[in-house]
């Protein structure tokens, strides 16, 4: 498969009055066309910030680019001007945010915030974009969208509305699709169909999703690869299946273990990751998860680990000290 | 809405009614009366004259006549400006204020947004310091003094313009200017403030995501959304606006119904202060009702509520 | 167990929106909490968990119905009596956006519960006490000074939190406050409000959408929908054993952080959305997403009836 | 000039003239009066600028000339009886109304008592109470038929008088004494509000009237003695701002500017004097301050005189006032006319009432304080009504004291109305005051001002030898006689009592652009455009 | 996976590295980081944006010199020198003289402390009247709202002109009649703006948590609604004062105001617009400190304005 995108050595940073925030920190990775990843990572890890560097819409000031590179389509986002960046969104990269009640302009209609894109990218005719955002309400499922293109955001349920976002970031057929949270904000009834929408779509039009959650229910049940971030950094990427049934890092563990199972009795308490984590103005020197992992070495303190492969493996790694052929260890499993 | 606007309609006429009672004891509490004169009047005529005018009736048959006659539509004539009827002298000055106060607002809209939005657009950079340097320059010098400048130099130095009068469209470019710079900059500072709260807002985020550009963005999703204080303050600028600015229709002669005003309560002309009066607050009451109306065009989502949520 | 703490009767909260349209967010619904126990309510977004939530604690006055606790009916209480009641019941909020005052600093939102019934002596009692509400949440100290813009929505909910607890209150009604958790601190809050039940003999209802977490922290579990409650029980007999198809979706829409499970699994998605609850369907309330549904379902509204072993449903096939 | 004037389609009255096929450019007069007319109808009108513009529409039975006297005009011949108090006046016979109508005595016997009608609400009746019965009618009292008016043919008018009135002739020619047109103004008391519904009678025709904007008058074609009159058009606009006024003349909008309508800005008159652009006329009005005659510490005259005697009249004019006004030591001022054709002031001057002497002043104050018991000058305020001139002049005035007296008198002002109400009421210590004249006699200021029962007498000043004086004044035999006798109560009011402290005369400051003629101010200082003329 | 993308290499490693840490308890996050009280960040954020400070140094500025100046000088604002008047500025009269020769400078500088006297103040009134108003107004909502709203339009609909002369026969000319002529309808503004900030703000979540907790409607106005409504306040608080001051003016030239011989700077420019063409310091000295003064407290108030929202925190 070919590489749609591929982000190296980011780093970015947040200037505030206390400090610098250093929000991601020298994270790599890349998605293949038609490729489904999953971030997933504590609230504050990067993601967010991530997904918004690759459209390049975090607020500058106060956000900074230190270092790194986004090839999207070979292309180096990085380097194009603010113009040539607005020819790539919407057009080449749809996004999806997390609240649909505020995510939609409350006073245009649906139709005019769905044919607004397709407008300006498509070079269509106001016609051409009507029927267009007419078909694309039918593909996200929304029941009589003649009559509701005509209609305003608070007309529209919660759900409908995520529906309307992900019309919008499809309507000129992008091939990628970030979705920063699309569901968090939603039932699980609605989110279940949500989610069955956008896989339905991805699998239609061939599209790559960078999916962003914390939801590892909903990462299990959607995507194909798995990255785990946390503190601003990539601890851990592979195959879903590869960071299901065999997480290296502890931190991907314990998220893991923290979770309640339908089987589990009440008195049998959860498993937590204690503590939280880092501040990113002043994040530790060495691995930042080693003041709440259970499993710290002493290298983890001042070093910061790479993302060491895991044998037997091309899609799977995990930055963790445990990796290392000096830790000489058993992976409890 | 029907029940909405029947609503708003009663209680306009009981405002207008308390308003009326009001003003009427107001004005009659004020000492001076308008048969005076700095020569002591005969008393014979003195006489002739309170009766002539009803004025040797007690207070409340006064009112009584008054609220009877005003409820028929009848304003009374001027005691001042002889057998003048109130309602023509206020149609008739009415028409320069308006046109004049039309013609301010809409410049100080178009300014106050334009400099507001680029202030808001350009956050915390120069263009920003620039734009509100502009407006509270603009609101910093006084009408009393800008009027007055204004005149003495475009118009009367340098001849761009004619001195007094409102014959001509030019005429309207120095009182319009003395009379918008205030609420220009009023405008200007506060779309500014809500457009950067609003330019913080996740559609506009999701405006971005869609590779619209600053000034689109601006324009079809911050500026509308940012409308509302803005809409509120023209309720009431609107108001005061074309109901005449005393200063400026004094300093370049428009015969406006702001000078009326003034003059009517120096005249003690009770006729006129009551009918200025009730005038001023119909018009008050409209624009304040235009603008709830603009609040439920501007968001869709008063059409659900009708309105309600609008201050 | 003794009487119960909370008592729930036929409490309704409707929302008069003008215009003659009336929204009926909660519809009679009547249930007890016993002390110590925990009550959760799942249902979807606008099904009036919220409002239950807040006009059992008299945040809303209720539009009629009861509710008492500790054999008090609140609604009666006025005052000082009204004021020693917030004391015993407090709630945590379920946005954790918007329930920090931004202007406030972390450690005034969580004083202010002090400051309110004077349970702070000094200034110093008062920052250790906020101190060791922020510890109880695993917030650092230093945060009371800053401000809620500054932290994530995780950080910011714990912060909610250690606010409820500050007054040290009998009874929570805690509406969703993991929903915006990071699953790691999901665990964590939830560990940590069990903790505090079994050292404080807390009382919860515990408002969620995520039945799984619901199902972890609950001793019973009522589902709502559109304002009503259609199913309550035990929570183990409730998952394993859902009368009503509406909790049978629910449960079906979990998803599971396992792949393979995911794979295999058959899933119920409802078709369409909530109906409005100014104009609710009429008879049961679910037909028009029911899958099982039949014309009676139409007409004939289902009334909650014990199905067996204190599991109560409203479904004409439970 | 002749009607050249192409919008007038009337050739019936066309040619005749001695400069007859000579085409001219239409002679336009324009200016500003600070506020609109309150009323077009001679039976309400009350203040100047009315006059102004009534005094092109309407014609009376006689004008005042350039020098103030009386010159017939309507009337063709005015006859007194031996006792003075019956006057038979024979009207000209080919004046028209300006819509056709002859005018005739009768239109003068009906405007007169419709104006003395209380029904009609004349604030001005009082001018007509000359005039028998006049004022038993007025008060309701009397009736119509017993006012001593009666046209005895078309043209034809007696008029009885209730004692004789040498200076009736000056009388007619004011406003008051205008004919209305009967068929018109019968129960249509709105008949003066709308140019469209004016019928008038003078040299000029209202056109139009843009109600707080501007007049325009023409020339009334019908007019007996059109001959006389060279505008063509008068644009009479109305402008409040003395600068604005100001600018429109700099800038060739208006072509006269003067007090009563639109005047030059007080900071700007000591240049246009100088630069000799402005033309300084003095006025029938006296500047003065009351004093409250009833109140410590002005109950005591020493005070009083030295109040006055510290003023530098001649400084604030000159600093101050600034328009060459002339230093007032009595009330009469110089520009009302006396006996025997001269000026009042000719045969009486005021000069030697008193001195200005701040040594003396101060002497005198002390005297007074002693008399009065006063070791510290009590709390006293001046107080004016709300204006730039008056502030000034008072301000100034309150340094003078302060340096010559030692003492501190504060400043107060007031809104006109209030300022009146106050000033009737006697709650002042000092009050600014004014006082302009009616008709072109000394009455007007003896009576009116020091005259214990006169209403205008707001400081209560009241000398028993002064009212006889002005009671006995009203009766005397002759004209001579009488303003001797008002000469003499001035003198006792001012030198002897200061009952109320003069400070200047007023002057008025016009500009007139170049080429105008015949463009005046009149003895009280009121335009008078009418015959004036263009090159 | 090979990409080994981070930059420290394992070779410097030593194996006795990699033994595990012993530890008791968890460290906690966020150590050490200094964090700012609110006013410190307040002013902070302030102090960085050049264009308040240069209005707040104007202010102080003004202050300073209005409080100073007429101690200072050799002249007093009231005594008449007839032979010396309108004299330009010139090495004794710094701003020249009026017209009864007195010392412009001094008389600006007097004025320049009543009408910033009567600005402050009258702007105090405004801003307690209109929040407590329209604090009520907006939170009880409901019939209270109705009933006060309709009071507080009905009186923003009486004339003001009519008010004041009626004042100006009740009470005395004097600075405390012109502020309380200036507070009869000035608070409406502001409680209006109140309002309608309140009422979007009191439905929040954090509202009903103070409510829950059991805190009075006062608390939640005062601690919750208006520190949040803040940011209208101001905007409309630093129009206020310039407001004030002109209308002062307007009075004073009504007759309510300051007596002759003291003036305000609105006394002064009304007096000095009239002698702009000849005498131009006369309007220029006035008017200018007065604009200036009015420029300062706008930038000023828009920069506490920014300083006041986390949300633009940099
Ligand atoms: N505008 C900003 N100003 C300052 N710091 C910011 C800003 N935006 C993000 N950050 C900081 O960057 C870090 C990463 O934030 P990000 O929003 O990417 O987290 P996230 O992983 O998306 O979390 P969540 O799950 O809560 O959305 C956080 O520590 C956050 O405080
Ligand atoms: N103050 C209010 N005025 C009018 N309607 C309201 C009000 N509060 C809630 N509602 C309506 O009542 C219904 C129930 O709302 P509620 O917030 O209780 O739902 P919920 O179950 O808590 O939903 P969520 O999961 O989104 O929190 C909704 O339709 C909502 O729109
Ligand atoms: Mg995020
Ligand atoms: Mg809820």
């Amino acid at each position: 498969m070919k590489t749609l995108l591929e982000v190296k050595n980011l780093s970015v940073s947040f200037d505030v009055y206390g400090g610098e925030v250093q929000a991601i920190r020298d994270i790599s990775f890349n998605v293949k066309k038609g490729e489904a990843v999953a971030i997933v990572g504590e609230s504050g890890s990067g993601k967010s910030v991530t997904a918004q560097s690759i459209m390049r819409l975090n607020p500058s000031p106060p956000s900074r680019i230190k270092q790194g590179s986004i090839k999207f389509e070979d292309q180096e986002l990085l380097s194009l001007t603010e113009r040539q960046m607005q020819t790539v969104r919407g057009n080449k990269i749809g996004m999806i945010f997390q609240d649909p009640m505020t995510s939609l302009n409350p006073t245009l209609t649906v139709g005019a915030q769905i044919m607004e894109g397709l407008i300006k990218h498509q070079n269509v005719s106001q016609a051409d974009a009507k029927a267009r955002a007419i078909e694309m309400l039918n593909l996200v499922g929304i029941p009589n969208p003649e009559a509701r293109i005509k209609q305003y955001p608070h007309q529209f349920s919660g759900g409908m509305r995520q529906r309307v976002m992900i019309a919008i970031a499809l309507a000129c057929n992008p091939s990628l699709l970030i979705a920063d949270e699309p569901t968090t904000a939603l039932d699980v009834t609605i989110q279940a169909q949500i989610m069955r929408v956008m896989k339905d779509l991805q699998q239609k039009m061939g599209t790559s999703i960078i999916l962003i959650t914390h939801d590892l229910g909903v990462v299990a049940d959607v995507c194909d690869r798995v990255i785990v971030m946390y503190a601003g950094r990539i601890v851990e990427q592979g195959t879903k299946w590869e960071i299901f049934s065999n997480p290296q890092h502890p931190y991907t563990r314990g998220l893991l273990r923290s979770l309640p199972r339908l089987d589990q009795r009440k008195d049998e308490p959860l498993i937590p990751i204690p503590g939280t984590p880092p501040d990113l103005i002043k994040p530790p020197a060495g691995c930042s998860f080693c003041a709440r992992c259970d499993e710290a070495m002493k290298v983890c303190v001042d070093n910061d680990p790479n993302l060491h492969a895991i044998k037997g493996s091309d899609s799977h790694g995990a930055a963790c000290w445990m990796l290392h052929p000096y830790a000489n260890r058993e992976v409890p499993v | 809405m029907l029940r909405f606007i029947l609503g708003k309609f009663v209680f306009m006429v009981f405002s207008l009614f308390l308003l009326v009672t009001a003003t009427f004891l107001l004005m009659n509490a004020i000492p001076g009366s308008p048969l005076q004169s700095e020569k002591a009047p005969n008393e014979t005529v003195q006489k002739n004259l309170e009766a002539y005018y009803g004025l040797d009736k007690p207070l409340y048959v006064q009112y009584g006549k008054y609220m009877a006659n005003l409820l028929q539509g009848d304003l009374g004539i001027s005691m001042k400006k002889k057998f003048q009827s109130v309602d023509k002298m206020i149609a008739n000055s009415f028409g320069p204020s308006l046109r004049l106060g039309l013609s301010a607002i809409v410049t100080s809209v178009i300014v106050g947004c334009i400099l507001g939005m680029i202030a808001a657009m350009h956050h915390r950079k120069i263009l920003d310091n620039v734009a509100m340097i502009i407006a509270v320059i603009g609101m910093a010098i006084p009408s009393i003094v800008l009027a007055p400048l204004l005149q003495y130099y475009f118009a009367f130095k340098w001849g761009f313009f004619e001195v007094a009068g409102l014959n001509a469209p030019l005429d309207y470019v120095l009182p319009t200017i003395a009379l918008a710079s205030g609420p220009i900059a009023f405008i200007a500072r506060l779309l500014r403030s809500t457009m950067i709260e609003v330019l913080n807002a996740d559609f506009i985020k999701t405006a971005k995501s869609k590779g619209l550009s600053g000034y689109v963005i601006v324009a079809r999703h911050a500026l509308r959304n940012s409308m509302l204080p803005v809409v509120t303050y023209l309720g009431y600028l609107t108001a005061g606006i074309i109901t005449g600015s005393v200063v400026i229709e004094k300093i370049f002669a428009i015969p406006g119904i702001g000078k009326y005003f003034v003059q009517s309560i120096i005249d003690r002309d009770y006729p006129l202060i009551m009918g200025i009066t009730i005038f001023y607050a119909v018009i008050l009451m409209v624009t304040r009702f235009l603008a709830d109306i603009a609040y439920v065009l501007i968001d869709p989502r008063m059409r659900a509520s009708g309105g309600k949520g609008a201050k | 167990m003794s009487s119960p703490l909370v008592q729930v009767n036929d409490l309704r909260k409707f929302f008069n929106l003008g215009k003659g349209n009336i929204l009926k967010a909660v519809n009679e619904i009547s249930f007890d909490i016993g002390r110590g126990e925990t009550v959760g309510v799942v249902g979807e977004s606008g099904c009036g968990k919220s409002t239950a939530g807040r006009t059992i604690l008299r945040l809303y006055e209720p539009t009629s119905g009861g509710v008492t606790f500790d054999g008090k009916d609140i609604y009666k209480l006025r005052g000082s009596e009204l004021k020693a009641l917030r004391r015993n019941m407090q709630m945590i909020f379920q946005d954790p956006y918007a329930s920090l005052n931004p202007r406030m600093t972390v450690g005034d939102i969580i004083g202010e519960a002090l400051d309110i019934h004077n349970l702070a002596g000094s200034r110093a009692e008062r920052k250790r006490k906020v101190e060791d509400l922020l510890d109880l949440v695993n917030l650092n100290a230093e945060h009371a000074l800053r401000y809620p813009h500054e932290f994530s929505g995780g950080q910011r909910q714990r912060i909610g939190i250690a606010r409820a607890l500050a007054v040290s209150p009998k009874f929570i009604i805690a509406d969703e406050p993991i929903s915006a958790l990071d699953v790691s601190i999901q665990a964590q809050v939830v560990n940590l409000m069990q903790d505090l039940q079994r050292k404080m003999g807390l009382t919860y209802l515990f408002i969620a959408h995520d039945l799984s977490m619901v199902k972890h922290i609950s001793d019973r579990v009522a589902v709502m929908y559109l304002g009503k409650i259609v199913e309550l029980a035990e929570s183990s007999e409730l998952y394993d054993n859902p009368r009503h198809p509406y909790t049978r979706a629910l449960l079906s829409a979990i998803p599971i952080p396992d792949p393979k499970v995911e794979a295999e699994r058959e899933r119920v998605v409802l078709k369409g959305d909530l109906p409005s609850p100014i104009n609710p369907p009429s008879g049961c309330q679910f037909h028009t997403r029911c899958p099982i549904a039949t014309e009676k379902c139409k007409t004939d509204e289902p009334k909650l009836v014990d199905v067996g072993k204190g599991h109560f449903a409203a479904c004409h096939y439970a | 000039a002749c009607s050249s004037d192409n919008n007038k389609p009337t050739p019936s009255n066309n040619g005749g003239t001695n400069n007859g096929g000579e085409t001219k450019a239409p002679q336009e007069f324009r200016f500003t009066i600070g506020s609109e007319p309150p009323s077009l109808d001679p039976a309400l009108m009350t203040d100047a600028q009315s006059g102004i513009v009534a005094s092109g529409l309407y014609e009376g039975l006689t004008r005042l000339n350039t020098k103030g006297e009386p010159e017939n005009a309507i009337a063709k011949e005015i006859k007194a009886s031996e006792d003075g108090k019956t006057y038979t006046i024979t009207l000209r016979e080919d004046a028209k109304w300006s819509n056709g109508d002859p005018v005739t005595a009768h239109d003068f016997e009906y405007a007169w008592k419709r104006s003395l009608n209380p029904e009609t609400g004349s604030e001005y009746a009082y001018m007509l109470f000359y005039i028998e019965n006049a004022e038993k009618f007025n008060s309701g009292e009397g009736t119509a038929d017993e006012v001593g008016v009666k046209a005895t043919g078309d043209y034809t008018l007696e008029v009885q008088l209730n004692s004789p009135a040498p200076y009736f002739p000056s009388l007619l020619a004011h406003y008051t004494y205008l004919p209305v047109h009967e068929g018109t103004v019968d129960g249509k008391p709105e008949w003066a509000a709308e140019a469209n519904t004016i019928v008038s009678n003078g040299p000029f025709v209202l056109k139009q009237w843009v109600h707080a904007d501007k007049l325009l008058l023409e020339k009334n074609p019908d007019y007996y003695n059109k001959d006389a009159i060279n505008f063509d058009k008068v644009t009479i606009s109305i402008v409040e701002d003395e600068s604005t006024v100001f600018q429109l003349f700099e800038t060739n909008k208006i072509d006269w500017i003067g007090a009563q309508a639109g005047s030059v800005p007080p900071d700007l008159t000591k240049k246009m004097i100088d630069e000799g652009r402005a033309e300084v006329t003095s006025v029938a009005s006296v500047y003065y301050y009351l004093f409250n005659n009833n109140k410590v510490p002005f109950n005591n005259a020493k005070v009083r005189k030295a109040f006055s005697m510290s003023i530098d009249r001649q400084s604030l004019i000159d600093n101050v006032a600034q328009a060459n006004q002339q230093p007032a030591y009595g009330l009469v001022p110089p520009s009302i006319a006396g006996p025997d054709g001269k000026m009042f002031r000719e045969v009486y001057p005021d000069t030697g009432y008193f001195q200005e002497n701040a040594d003396e002043a101060k002497k005198l104050f002390e005297e007074g304080m002693a008399e009065l018991g006063l070791t510290a000058f009590p709390e006293v305020t001046l107080l004016y009504n709300t204006s730039e001139g008056h502030k000034k002049l008072a301000e100034a005035v309150v340094d003078m004291w302060r340096k010559s007296l030692g003492v501190e008198v504060k400043l107060a002002n007031q809104e006109w109305g209030t300022f009146l109400e106050s000033r009737k009421a006697g709650q002042f210590d000092i009050a600014r005051s004014g006082w302009g004249a009616d008709i072109n006699h000394p009455i007007n200021f003896t009576f009116d001002l020091i005259h214990p029962k006169s209403g205008n007498n707001d400081g209560k000043y009241n000398n028993p030898k002064v009212e006889k004086l002005l009671d006995d004044s009203l009766v005397a035999s002759s004209s001579e006689e009488s303003m001797k006798m008002m000469a003499e109560a001035e003198k006792v009011a001012v030198s002897e009592d200061m009952g109320v402290l003069p400070t200047f005369y007023y002057t008025t400051v016009t500009m007139l652009k170049d080429g105008f003629e015949g463009v005046i101010s009149d003895y009280s200082g009121h335009l008078d455009w009418v015959h004036g003329s263009k090159k | 996976m090979s990409n080994t993308n981070q930059s420290n290499t394992s070779d410097k490693l030593r194996p006795e590295q990699f033994e595990k840490l012993k530890r008791d308890n968890v460290i906690k996050d966020g150590a050490g980081r200094k964090s700012l009280t609110a006013w410190q960040d307040i002013r902070l954020r302030l102090m960085s944006n050049k264009l308040a400070m240069t209005g707040f140094w104007i202010i102080v500025f003004i202050a300073v010199a209005a409080i100073f100046i007429p101690l200072l000088s050799p002249h007093d604002h009231f005594t008449n020198n007839l032979t010396n008047t309108n004299q330009p500025p010139n090495a004794t009269h710094w701003f020249g003289t009026d017209d009864l020769g007195r010392d412009v400078m001094e008389r600006t500088w007097k004025g320049a402390q009543i009408s910033l006297f009567v600005g402050l103040v009258a702007a105090l009134i405004d801003l307690i009247l209109g929040i407590i108003y329209g604090g009520i107004m907006g939170y009880y909502g409901g019939k209270v709202d109705e009933v006060m709203n309709r009071f507080a339009e009905i009186l923003y609909s009486i004339p003001y002109l009519l008010v004041v002369i009626l004042l100006l026969v009740v009470m005395e000319p004097s600075l405390t009649t012109i502020i309380i002529a200036m507070s009869i309808t000035g608070w409406i503004n502001m409680a209006w703006i109140v309002r309608g900030q309140i009422m979007q703000l009191k439905n929040q979540e954090y509202a009903l948590a103070s409510k829950s907790l059991g805190a009075g409607a006062m608390r939640i106005i005062f601690r919750h609604l208006i520190p949040n409504a803040m940011g209208p306040i101001l905007v409309t608080l630093t129009l206020t004062v310039p407001n004030a001051i002109f209308t002062e003016a307007f009075l004073s030239f009504l007759g309510l105001g300051v007596q002759s011989p003291v003036a305000s700077w609105g006394t002064m420019i009304d007096d000095g617009v009239k002698a702009m063409s000849i005498f131009p310091w006369r309007l220029l000295f006035p008017a200018l400190f007065l604009s200036l003064t009015i420029f300062a407290f706008n930038v000023f108030g828009d920069g506490l304005r920014d300083a006041f929202d986390p949300k633009l925190k940099k």
